[in-house]
């Protein structure tokens, strides 16, 4: 077992008081080469999610990620919100019915969500998003050596600061053109934070 | 940060109820949500018309319902494009059977939200058809990664399309209209002064004292290049120049002139402007048939003004002259 | 100073060519004037209406020619009342034989030039009436010297004055549809931010970062004092009680409710203020009629507001509903 | 004789001169306790008015004095404008026909000019506007001693001066109330340029 629905409700609380810690950093990022907002959305998001989940209690890592899934999808707005929405979805799919899950299952799950960022948002590695670092995220744990959490988040992060010598092909970056390198991309350095708050989660005892 | 708000977290909710307070006899709310609806959704026999976006851009979008123009707007938190649920419930309150256009601005958000919903919609029955604006010609090579930005050609679309499905065209028919008015629109803006969103507290983006961006975004994108400030009847040749090179107009073409404010403008400012611009298109030999001067499409309290043009031909001549009964833009 | 401009001493007149470019089918110059009229003026039968004033209040008053309201907008320097000539020239082209009525707001060199103009018009043998609009309750101990200032509450004099004369109306009944609006309408601003007149260059007054001015005037002249900023709530509900404190309005009375934007403040803001003001009035059981949210009477691009309520009876609210076909002031 | 005109037309021209010289501080004044237009209103309509009296030469100081207050009336607007016109238009009416007059038809005109300015601003001196330099200004005039050019000049600088310690009761400053106090009217300001050129050039020889 790598992951079960108390490990997950974890994530997504220590995921969601770390957004609202560093929203100011992520509405920093986006005001460089978006719209200023993507802090305040994901904080107005994470935190009606991580509420959600604790009006609950789970049996169900699927209803879980559905829960988190459809509270993005109702409270973020913007790119990121259907973006994480959709990943959400995809793991609950993956992972419906189950109380806990093995590395094989989580990597699925992870695998079936990139799927699905790029069917919504038809970004490829390189455009400067989130993709660059889901790719590299989710092909570590889907790789073949042992599943180590540091190693997982030091891929994530490694990918999130190479974010900033990308042109943006996508997202309202693009617009920039020349202009957007230099910069951290603001759903990269969120996704970051997703994996690396997941890693510590999965590197922890049962009840930490 | 000097606004005349009360909670930067609850300035939509509360524009949303200072907007009902004040045409109770046009719009109504959809209880629970962000959606601002004509009075009389839906409208029986009539393809129904859904915008949307980030909110900050007023009169845009609610301001445009009304009789011959939108049955509902979904109004986003500041500059963020509000979510499907939203949208979804805005398509069943407009929808009367003959279907529902959206009308989405070109931006990755309003997109994928715009889609999700009406993925919904489509699950349930109801026929949905989409157009995405694209009409700012400021970013040329974007059009290779996310394509150009939707800006006040847009209010364009809204008026043409409403017009044509006011006459009980059908779904496809409007979805046509709408999408001459895209191909044929084409809109450039310049920022004197960023804006503020509430919840941010302080500006997106730095001018100096004697700078101006020029092809700045609604939202604080930058644009082309940020330069010293020059004079107005430059600046409207800067715009102008660029909308005719990509629309390709010629001698005896027809147009609609837009020349909007970002919120920040004095009106007197904006004639300035037409006024040069009125000037060159003469000077092309192209005939104006009617122009739109003030705060159409904005940004906050940004300065600065956008110019749009509109090819016309005889249907869409016809369509823009129809009446409407928009809050924001009456006919 | 950011201003999309050419060169301060002449945006009035680069404003007025850019709004006759902008409406060659509705207005017309007359030549060698700084005055805008009715494209079909003189309308037979009717009375002529001549507003006007200092520019910078746009869409004052040139925005409100138009069938139902003016027939001659007087354009002034900037902030500077028009001279008697000009106004002269605009009393001559909007005579039928049924007289012309002036509508002035209170402002010392309003007075003068129009009366000035006014006594050369009746010189040459033609019927004037003159009305002062003096609204503004900012500045109370003011009545004693030079009485109230005019400010957005003129746009609703404008309205059913001009749907009055539209009629056929005589000149005295135009004149006392005219005072009966003035006698009924109470107006009172804020400002935020101070604007920049062109030829000055900088602004008039100052404000702190956290300082806002209540009773503010449309010219920059200072109110009742000046405090931190408060929250738009606050700020509606001391704008409404002193002009309810003024209007002695009572139960079952019905209004007209205008917020009215300086020219620098977001739409969104002025719901925010509507939202809470028809909460007040709701409160009280004053009906509200009709609610006008928008840039009526601005001051450049200051940021703030007025609210102005005009207590309504039978004639005017039939006045007020009438057609109107202004730029500015569609009904 | 006293005043001639080609004296008269020396007097409005170095007027002129100090009005544009000292435009910013007369609007100046008024920003502190009106509009601020003050400077830029009189320096547009007295540019135009020495403009109109250089193109023509004047046999009649009623007829240079009535293109100068058609010129003002046209070109000033706001209340400087019709007061200082109807100021003008009354000196044309009471030296209608003279080349040159003597003290008494000089203040034979002022008398009347005042008269005039008070008629169509309805102010009283106190009221802290021009009349409070015109008034005593023009007694001083009409006054039995010696006409003597300082003390006419010092004499509208005292008053002018003086307006800083009234309150406002007409015109722009009015809405201002106590708040007005502390501040030389920008008008009585103007008006202390007017008195003061004509100070010096009557006290000038014939060519100087
Ligand atoms: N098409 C896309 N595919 C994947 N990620 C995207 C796409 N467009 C935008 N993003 C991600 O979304 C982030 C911006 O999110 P956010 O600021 O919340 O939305 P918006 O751009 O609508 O304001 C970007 O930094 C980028 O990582
Ligand atoms: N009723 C009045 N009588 C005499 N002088 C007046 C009156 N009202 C204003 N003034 C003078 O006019 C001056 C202001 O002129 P100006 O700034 O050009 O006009 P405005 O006040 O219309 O902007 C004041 O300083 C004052 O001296
Ligand atoms: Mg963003
Ligand atoms: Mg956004
Ligand atoms: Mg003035
Ligand atoms: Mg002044």
């Amino acid at each position: 077992m790598v992951l079960d629905v108390e490990k997950a409700a974890r994530w997504i609380h220590r995921l969601n008081g770390k957004i609202q810690e560093q929203k100011q950093y992520l509405t920093d990022l986006d005001q460089a080469i978006g719209d200023g907002d993507h802090g305040i959305n994901l904080a107005r998001g994470f935190q009606e999610a991580a509420n959600a989940i604790s009006a609950n209690s789970y049996q169900d890592l699927g209803a879980l990620c559905k829960d988190v899934a459809m509270t993005l999808i109702g409270k973020v707005g913007g790119a990121s919100g259907p973006l994480y929405g959709t990943a959400f979805m995809k793991l609950s799919m993956a992972w419906k019915g189950q109380k806990e899950i093995d590395r094989e299952a989580m990597a699925k799950g992870f695998k079936d969500a990139l799927e699905g960022l790029k069917m919504r948002g038809k970004a490829q590695p390189g455009d400067k998003t989130m993709i660059d670092v889901w790719e590299p995220a989710v092909a570590y744990m889907a790789g073949e050596g042992p599943l180590n959490g540091e190693e997982l988040a030091s891929v994530a992060k490694e990918k999130m600061e190479g974010t900033k010598e990308l042109e943006a092909k996508k997202g309202r970056a693009a617009y920039l053109g020349k202009r957007s390198i230099g910069h951290i991309d603001p759903g990269a350095a969120s996704s970051y934070l997703l994996f690396s708050t997941l890693a510590e989660v999965i590197g922890e005892g049962e009840s930490a | 940060m000097k606004k005349l708000i009360n909670n930067p977290d609850r300035v939509v909710e509360e524009m949303i109820e200072g907007m009902v307070a004040a045409y109770p006899n046009r719009i109504r709310r959809l209880p629970g949500t962000t959606v601002l609806v004509r009075k009389d959704a839906p409208v029986q026999g009539k393809v129904g018309l859904v915008s949307g976006g980030g909110s900050g851009h007023e009169p845009s979008h609610a301001g445009y319902l009304g009789k011959g123009m939108l049955d509902a707007a979904v109004c986003g938190e500041v500059f963020t494009s509000p979510t499907p649920d939203q949208v979804y419930e805005a398509i069943k309150a407009v929808d009367s059977g003959k279907g529902v256009l959206l009308i989405i601005k070109n931006y990755t958000g309003d997109i994928m939200n715009f889609e999700m919903a009406a993925e919904m919609a489509e699950a349930e029955g109801i026929k949905v058809a989409k157009v995405v604006v694209n009409d700012d010609v400021a970013v040329e090579n974007s059009t290779y990664t996310t394509g150009r930005r939707g800006i006040a050609g847009t209010v364009f679309v809204h008026k043409i399309a409403g017009a044509m499905a006011e006459r009980g065209a059908s779904l496809e028919e409007v979805e046509a209209a709408a999408k001459k008015v895209i191909e044929n629109v084409r809109s450039m803006g310049m920022a004197l002064t960023p804006c503020i969103v509430p919840a941010a507290g302080k500006p997106g983006f730095e001018l100096g004292e004697k700078e101006m961006e020029i092809g700045m975004g609604i939202h604080g994108e930058p644009g082309i290049e940020k330069t010293e400030i020059r004079p107005a009847d430059e600046i409207a040749q800067t715009l102008t120049d660029k909308i005719l090179d990509d629309l390709k107009l010629g001698e005896k073409d027809k147009v609609a002139v837009m020349i909007n404010g970002l919120g920040g403008t004095p009106l007197m400012e904006l004639y300035i402007i037409n006024r040069k611009v009125a000037e060159i298109l003469k000077g092309k030999n192209i005939e104006i048939h009617d122009t739109f001067v003030g705060n159409y499409m904005t940004s906050l309290e940004m300065a600065g003004c956008s110019v749009t043009l509109l090819k016309l031909d005889e249907q869409l001549t016809e369509l823009l002259d129809a009446e409407s009964d928009a809050i924001a833009f009456k006919r």
